[in-house]
């Protein structure tokens, strides 16, 4: 059980890396995406139970999955597929107002 | 000189995010010692009274629209936030996206699928609280016409099918639409959002009128999410 | 019952009504009469107590000295007043008020609370008073600020650390954060190394901005040390050293209204001294001397203002009118002399001579005569460049009636004193059993002053010699400027790019978690 | 306590409303705007004054089911903080916003409903989401006057605080995990049996997440680059209301889940102490440094915002009360500059400080509000910002704090600096300048309203006080707060 937590961890700190270190504003972009998507994945892991099915009761089952993280999963998804949306237009405006994607050349505000 | 500078500053990202996995390794170690499955009492009460409590079937449905139908509040008005920010960013002038002209196999698969994603999209939304799906991913299903008609047909062919206000108006509409259901537990005396609670009845649990005001919910969220999510792809493809 | 301090805080209030000039004028002479009455009719022994946040304050507290430091404070309050009506602007008035107000507040605070509010209060007044004089004063007011918000916030950690110590605030003797108590007072009162603010205000500043200022700024200061510090014996050196440090700085300086400067922190050695020993008679001594010096120094200051607002400058040179054009202004500047020089009959003589005797060491005692050796010997400068030197220069105008006005209310209290030094005794009903008119005394209350005329004829050359601007250390100057490069390369490392700060957050997280973690 | 949840859908329903309006009835603006915030101020009245014994109001009627919002006086101190501060910027900005009007309005609503949001719920994932809903609306506040500068501000915002926002989400995750449960108050009796480096490792992720919306240095850069080029109204709510929000939810995260206990034991108080005195110091510094004045009052933000942190983590019934007044104070006084400046702005389009030359004689009354509320920043009395400075270091040297006692001195010695810097040129001659748009009264009352509190709350600070000194009774000691909210 501890090897998906794993997986979740290694994408979360790639995620965080690829935010910091990589200089392409829509890699910095991918990068928030993969935390995202790790966070929603150990939200899964979170909730699942072994040979446990979805929660949707239209029969009578032994063992069901815990059904909060899916619904704060579905939250997560919503609010981060927003803020992409958000960073993504933030992206595309610098990119027509300064020509560039590179992170180090946003150097208006200083000081 | 600079380079190494620079190989440093490397190793300085690569060693903090290691030791930033090292730490949550730890975390997961620790949580891994505890035996803490015992602590589910939430879930399990869902799992066990939710049907009876809310008359949705899908628990997941049951959650989002009913025991925490606040944060779907909240995240509607995420998506909100987002479809005013794009709308704002935009451009006023007309702009094209780059236009690629498709075969005509193209349009025609598109024209022929329409249909399907609003009897697929409309199917996922009402039968939320029965089946797999609800508001969210039928409003999904729902924004993929307009953002196929942009895709195939170019921004114009589809804002003048579509216009970008009347997405505006139905979104605002499906905002306020779930803040006036909300309130109906308020005026029958109950609290704010409430449903089962509220005697609004889970009904005959497994029919489509059931399980109260869900039903209703997911509509407004469906319908709210759909016109959200074509807002931002449309506002998105039209920089230039 | 009406305190004379907010009776100028509400006469503040009351200038922001639109007024004419008539009524300002009878306004402000009401304000200022009123608080000089209500502080004559004031009984020693009441007090007023207020509950503020979770103290029991007490803002209000009359014994003998607050009341005698009260009436003097109104006295020059109502002739400074007068005195600048017609010079300053409306706004100015405003913040003279506040600053008269809050001086007197402070007299007759009876808790640090108190003290400290309204000690800050003065702080911002005078600070924009100050700033808002003239265009050449916006640096001088600056630096005045600041310095004067150190003196402030070093007197607050000292609030702190003595309520921590005690867990009260009142007014009694100081237990913890000695030093800091030392350090806000020295500022305040010019003490040598925290002095270079008194000389560049009362100089840059307008003439009658140093009128106020001069009447208040370096007493209160006096006031709070005899009531938090009184009796530090070492302390008495300290002054000596500082008033002796005055004696040479003033008798190099160029500018009239400097060389008045550099005489207040000689006079302040004297107060320094007579509270440092700590007896009945040194302090009351110290706080008599604080009546003749207000008003001694303050009609110096009005005189040289009106030589300033006559001939548009205050260079020896110009001191020039007073003896030929000037008639009440120089019967007043020669009373004001031979008062701050110690003559019998004439008022400093008096309170020198209590502090004289209060002194016990030899080597203070001496130190004393020097000071008033000092003392004369600069203001014979004065004297001779006012009286007797030649000049050419002309008046541009007459003096307004009302700043006579003022200087000649207070000559009037210094004849008065002079003749009868026993008024102030009696007015504080403090017996202190000294007869100042026996030969002794007489004596040695002469002898400075005999010995600096001797003195000044053999030397005339050396004392009235132009001296160039002596190079000295500026400490300040190096502090701040460590500030702003600081600054600046902090500044620097913010040079936007997003990689950088994302870094910062991220090691911020890792030292977080093991600052946590072990 | 049906007024509690009206508290958070009201904004939301007149965003909603006014996006129909943008799209169909342009003219209904301003009724729509100002009744909706008139009906507010009285709403956030009413359920401030109402918060004594603390309220629980559950949504949805679940009780513990579902999500519960929660009127503690720590909460109601906050909503009257909103009331302060929301009808006069919301006055302001009807004059002194021309451009995308409509959109403005909707996203400082938006704002507003999710601060609301933050303050009551006592669910953390709920927490969560209108934290998410805040930031997202700030951001788009920033981007909106859609200058090269502005925008950049708005990505660099928007970056930094998602990258808070997923550890917030992160820690989040795991306490549910840990807790089986979201409410607060079962969180936090779950969380006494937790070991020890378990628990440290999830405070960590919470305060460096919150540290990233508050603004401590080093995790601070974006917030002066935010500042610089966006509606100065927005400043207003953004330094008064956004990151406070954020110190808020960190010290309910803390206080409620963690408890006063372990926060002392795991050395978390002495080190957010010393993270605040680092952060005014360098704060106070840079603002030194600076030549505009929207950069100027950000970093001044930072520095006051450190305050803050000291008050309340100092962990004592005195800091906790220091610390919440100042928010308030703080918000007063900082609103207050940033109206001044917007007033200069708006006519005269005066941003730096060369430009600000001698408008003391041009403008009087606001002129002399600006001294007062900078010299109220500083902490000087007679004005507010003195009696809150007082009362956190006095709480400092209690809790043996000595050196951020001292400190907290030191930095009003620094800030004034560059306070009177400012003052100074406001009165310094120079030839009259051209006026471009009069600002007028509406302009102009807003801001003398905020100026005037700063002088009413320093000479009579047991106005609020009253209110915030029932403050540390549910949060110091969190087993009250629990009761309540678990007793529904």
């Amino acid at each position: 059980m501890v090897i998906p937590y794993v997986v979740v961890i290694i994408l979360f700190s790639l995620g965080i890396y690829t935010v910091i270190s990589k200089k392409n504003l829509i890699k910095m972009v991918i990068g928030f995406t993969i935390v995202e998507s790790s966070l929603i994945l150990l939200l899964i892991l979170i909730g699942y139970k072994p040979s446990g099915t979805a929660p949707i009761l239209d029969r009578q089952y032994e063992i069901v999955v815990d059904p909060i993280p899916q619904a704060l999963a579905l939250t997560t998804i919503i609010i981060g597929g927003s803020v992409t949306a958000v960073m993504l237009a933030l992206v595309i405006k610098i990119y027509k107002r300064y020509g560039t994607l590179n992170v180090d050349e946003l150097r208006k505000l200083r000081g | 000189m600079s380079k190494i500078n620079e190989r440093l500053k490397k190793l300085h990202t690569i060693a903090l995010v290691v030791a930033l996995a090292v730490f949550l390794l730890v975390v997961v170690y620790e949580i891994h010692n505890l035996d803490n499955n015992s602590k589910r009492y939430l879930s399990e009460h869902y799992i066990s009274e939710g049907v009876r409590e809310t008359g949705a079937i899908n628990l997941v449905t049951s959650v989002l629209y009913d025991y925490r139908a606040f944060d779907t509040l909240g995240e509607a008005t995420v998506i909100l936030t987002a479809a005013a920010i794009l709308s704002l960013l935009v451009p006023v002038s007309k702009a094209t996206m780059l236009g690629t002209k498709f075969s005509i196999i193209v349009y025609q698969t598109t024209k022929f699928s329409i249909p399907f994603l609003a009897v697929l999209g409309v199917h996922l939304i009402f039968f939320g609280h029965l089946s797999p799906g609800g508001g969210f991913v039928g409003g999904v299903v729902l924004s993929i016409i307009p953002i196929l008609l942009t895709i195939t047909y170019g921004v114009e062919f589809s804002e003048s099918k579509l216009k970008p206000a009347k997405k505006k108006l139905v979104e605002d509409i499906g905002a306020i639409g779930f803040i006036l259901l909300g309130l109906l537990g308020v005026v029958t005396g109950s609290n704010f959002l409430a449903n089962g609670q509220a005697n609004f009845g889970p009904g005959n649990t497994g029919e489509l009128i059931s399980a109260g005001l869900i039903p209703y919910l997911n509509v407004m969220i469906g319908i709210k999410v759909g016109a959200g999510l074509a807002i931002i792809f449309n506002s998105l493809i039209k920089e230039k | 019952m009406i305190t004379p301090g907010l009776l100028y805080l509400s006469g503040a209030l009351l200038l922001f009504l639109p007024i004419t000039n008539r009524i300002k004028y009878i306004m402000s002479f009401l304000i200022t009469a009123g608080a000089l009455i209500v502080t004559f009719y004031l009984i020693p022994g009441y007090s007023l107590e207020l509950d503020f946040l979770k103290y029991t304050l007490v803002p209000f507290k009359v014994d003998n000295i607050s009341k005698l430091t009260g009436l003097i404070f109104a006295v020059g309050g109502m002739a400074a007043v007068i005195y600048s009506i017609n010079l300053c602007s409306l706004s100015n008035l405003r913040l003279i008020f506040v600053f008269i107000g809050s001086a007197l507040t402070v007299v007759f605070a009876g808790d640090l609370f108190t003290l400290y509010v309204f000690w800050e209060l003065m702080t911002i007044s005078s600070s924009f008073i100050i700033i808002m004089a003239s265009d050449v004063t916006k640096k001088t007011g600056y630096f005045y600020f600041l310095v004067q918000l150190v003196g402030g916030l070093s007197l607050l950690w000292g609030i702190f650390l003595q309520y921590s110590a005690t867990g009260n605030l009142s007014l009694h003797a100081i237990e913890a954060g000695l030093p800091f108590f030392m350090i806000a007072i020295a500022i305040k009162l010019a003490f040598v190394g925290f002095h270079t603010w008194l000389p560049l205000v009362y100089s840059k500043a307008p003439f009658y901005v140093a009128v106020v200022l001069s009447i208040y700024t370096t007493k209160v200061g006096v006031y709070v040390m005899f009531r938090l510090l009184s009796g530090i014996n070492i302390l008495a050196y300290a002054g000596l050293i500082s008033a002796l440090f005055g004696v040479v700085m003033a008798l190099r300086q160029k500018q009239v209204l400097r060389l008045l400067s550099y005489s207040i922190i000689i006079q302040v050695g004297y107060m320094i001294m007579g509270i440092s020993i700590g007896t009945e008679e040194g302090t009351t001594g110290a706080i008599f001397h604080l009546v003749n010096h207000i008003l001694y120094k303050t009609v110096l200051f009005m005189a040289v203002g009106v030589v300033i607002y006559t001939t548009g400058k205050d260079s020896f040179e110009n001191l020039g009118v007073m003896g030929r054009k000037l008639p009440l202004t120089s019967i007043a500047t020669l009373v004001a002399f031979l008062g701050i020089a110690g003559v019998p009959f004439f008022n400093g003589y008096m309170s020198k001579t209590i502090i004289k005797d209060a002194l016990h060491e030899p080597l203070l005692k001496w130190g004393l005569d020097l000071m008033s050796f000092g003392t004369s010997l600069i203001f014979l400068k004065f004297i001779y460049y006012a009286f007797f030197k030649k000049s050419t220069i002309n008046i541009d105008k007459k003096p307004a009636i009302s700043m006579q006005f003022g200087l000649g209310f207070l000559t009037v209290f210094m004849i008065v004193i002079g003749i009868n030094p026993f008024l102030l005794e009696n007015l504080t009903t403090i017996n202190l059993g000294i007869n100042y008119f026996d030969k002794k005394h007489l004596l040695s209350g002469i002898q400075p002053f005999l010995w600096s005329i001797a003195a000044f004829i053999l030397l005339k050359k050396y004392v009235v010699k132009n001296y160039q601007r002596l190079l000295y250390y500026d400490g300040y100057r190096k502090m701040a400027k460590l500030f702003v490069a600081t600054g600046y390369k902090l500044s620097n490392y913010h040079d936007g790019k997003l990689n950088r700060y994302l870094v910062w957050a991220t090691s911020t997280l890792i030292v977080l978690l093991l600052l946590l973690m072990f | 306590m049906e007024a509690a949840v009206w508290v958070i859908i009201l904004p939301l329903l007149t965003a909603f409303f006014l996006g129909i309006s943008k799209l169909y009835f342009k003219k209904i603006l301003f009724p729509l705007v100002t009744g909706s915030a008139i009906i507010y101020l009285y709403l956030l009245i009413s359920v401030s004054t109402n918060s004594y014994p603390p309220k629980v109001y559950s949504v949805g009627g679940w009780g513990l089911l579902g999500i519960n919002l929660m009127v503690d006086p720590f909460a109601a101190m906050f909503l009257l903080i909103i009331a302060i501060l929301f009808l006069p910027v919301i006055l302001f900005s009807l004059k002194y916003i021309k451009i995308d009007k409509h959109d403005y309005f909707i996203l400082t609503y938006l704002m507003i409903g999710g601060i609301a949001g933050m303050v009551l719920t006592a669910d953390l994932f709920n927490l969560y989401v209108f934290l998410e809903v805040t930031s997202l609306s700030s951001c788009a506040l920033v981007a909106i006057k859609k200058t090269d500068k502005a925008i950049e501000g708005a990505f660099k915002y928007l970056i930094m605080s998602t990258l808070g926002s997923f550890f917030i989400l992160l820690a989040t995750i795991l306490t549910y995990h840990l807790a089986g449960t979201l409410n607060m108050a079962e969180i936090a009796l779950e969380f006494k049996e937790l070991p020890f480096k378990l628990k440290s490792i999830l405070m960590a992720l919470f305060v460096f997440g919150y540290a990233l919306k508050i603004g401590l240095i080093p995790l601070h850069a974006w917030l002066p680059d935010a500042y610089e080029d966006s509606p100065i109204p927005y400043n207003v709510l953004s330094s008064g209301l956004v990151m406070k929000a954020a110190v808020y939810a960190l010290i309910r995260v803390l206080y409620i889940i963690f408890g006063i206990d372990f926060l002392s034991e795991s050395g978390m108080l002495a080190i957010g102490v010393f993270w605040g005195v680092i952060t005014f110091i360098i704060a106070h510094l840079l603002a030194f440094q600076q030549t505009n004045l929207n950069r100027l009052l950000a970093y001044s933000s930072i520095a006051q915002i450190a305050y803050i942190t000291i008050g309340l983590f100092v962990g004592t019934d005195g800091g906790l009360i220091g610390g919440s007044f100042h928010i308030l104070n703080h918000a007063i006084m900082k609103g207050t500059l940033f109206l001044v400046i917007g007033i200069f702005y708006y006519s005269l389009s005066a941003i730096n400080i060369k430009d600000i030359k001698g408008l003391g004689y041009q403008f009087p009354i606001i002129s002399f509000t600006f001294v007062v509320a900078s010299l109220s920043i500083v902490g000087l009395p007679p004005f507010n910002g003195f009696i809150t400075k007082w009362l956190i270091i006095e709480a400092a040297l209690e809790a043996g704090f000595g050196y951020a006692a001292f400190f907290i001195l030191v930095g009003t010695f620094l800030s004034l600096t560059y306070y009177l810097k400012v003052i100074v040129t406001l009165y310094t001659k120079t030839e009259k300048k051209i006026v471009i748009k009069d600002p007028g009264l509406s302009l102009r009352l807003p801001t003398i309203f905020l100026g005037s509190l700063c002088i009413v709350f320093g000479i009579v600070p047991s106005l609020p006080l009253s209110l915030i000194n029932k403050i540390p009774q549910f949060l110091l000691d969190h087993s009250e707060y629990i009761r309540i909210l678990l007793g529904g």
